[in-house]
């Protein structure tokens, strides 16, 4: 399941409903979530605007989800990730992968947040207390 | 006609975001395309000429080889930052 | 933090409280979730019983928590645990990383679930339609 | 006096989860006090004999040839199986 979202999500919701839904098949679900850090490269960061390519967005998100179900054996796979105007401690992306074994989720959780930090059509700009700017290299989250 | 995109400095700096364009007699490829628009003026030539830049037909990356043609989407933005 | 307990936990509000302490700080949140699976060794799982060395299990956790502190650059650190009676489908473990950048929160959330499953003095009894018999070797969840 | 503890498979096999003992002569570490309770029966001879074992002492997992005194709390388990 692949979403690109404004509005904030609950992870608490999402895990339930992995849970719940894979109740007794999954024996391991590990997720990621990205939040907005307050300092990159020695600025302090008030705001952070995520743009993105609507409609590319969406079928690079889904390419992740197909390679990374045929790569992994899972029961169910998330990915989230908001745009627009965020503050320091919000969320950005949630990832997860359920599976059997743990193994499995873990190898697949890592493998789609880094392929959606190469592959996704997100950009960050940071607004810091020396301007604006756009994010070149390491983006403002983990 | 080719539609094109640009996305985030890419599309601040030249100040456009989105544009329609004729492909003119020879410009068949993305390299070419790339060329052709960087001989409007200076922040084009350089802007375009960033190493770095990613291209994007239909929403699928592609390299400077891949053909263009009309009716294209074609999207030029810097390296990616989410996640 | 760790804690152990008969009780259900929630990862929702865990991960929040995680983000909430650490905002701005923590840009990665890595968590693992392991539930009862309903099969094992081709055994359909009706439930699950749980013991522990009380005493030795707080020290073990405890020890796993300051040795991933150590190794790895934190802002945060969770392992629960749960202990009783549980069916397929319910949480029994929650481990979760907070750190700056992904890959460390990654490594360690892993390495702490990779070590409680091989020195906290936990046992699972399985009861299935074969009889009741202790897990011995590949355990009930991923 | 010795604290015992068995746990799981152990406390079943051998019907018992808490003991005291008394140590006897000679009795100064973990490889001498469980070929002591081996001598009880077949049970125990099995049991304790099986090379998986683990033993804690004062809730610290140990090796076979670490020392044992008067007021130690010695647990003998199988591998764990958590998380």
């Amino acid at each position: 399941m692949i979403r690109v979202q404004q509005d904030d999500f609950d992870p608490g919701v999402e895990l339930e409903q992995v849970r719940s839904k894979n109740a007794g098949t999954a024996g391991a679900v590990v997720s990621f979530i990205g939040m907005v850090r307050d300092l990159n490269d020695s600025n302090t960061i008030r705001k952070m605007t995520l743009e993105h390519y609507p409609g590319m967005t969406e079928k690079a998100l889904a390419a992740i989800e197909t390679t990374t179900r045929e790569r992994w054996d899972l029961t169910d796979v998330i990915i989230i990730h908001r745009i627009g105007t965020l503050a320091p401690g919000d969320r950005i992306v949630f990832v997860a992968a359920a599976s059997a074994h743990r193994e499995q989720a873990f190898r697949a959780c890592e493998y789609m947040i880094d392929t959606l930090k190469t592959d996704a059509p997100f950009w960050k700009k940071e607004v810091t207390d020396n301007g604006d700017h756009w994010v070149s290299t390491a983006p403002g989250t983990g | 006609m080719v539609q094109l995109r640009f996305f985030a400095s890419l599309r601040e700096t030249l100040g456009v975001g989105d544009e329609q364009v004729e492909l003119p007699d020879g410009i068949t490829d993305i390299a070419a395309l790339i060329g052709w628009l960087q001989q409007r003026d200076e922040t084009w030539r350089t802007t375009l000429g960033d190493s770095r830049l990613h291209v994007a037909i239909n929403q699928t990356i592609v390299k400077p080889d891949c053909p263009v043609s009309d009716g294209d989407e074609v999207a030029l933005f810097p390296p990616v930052t989410g996640g």
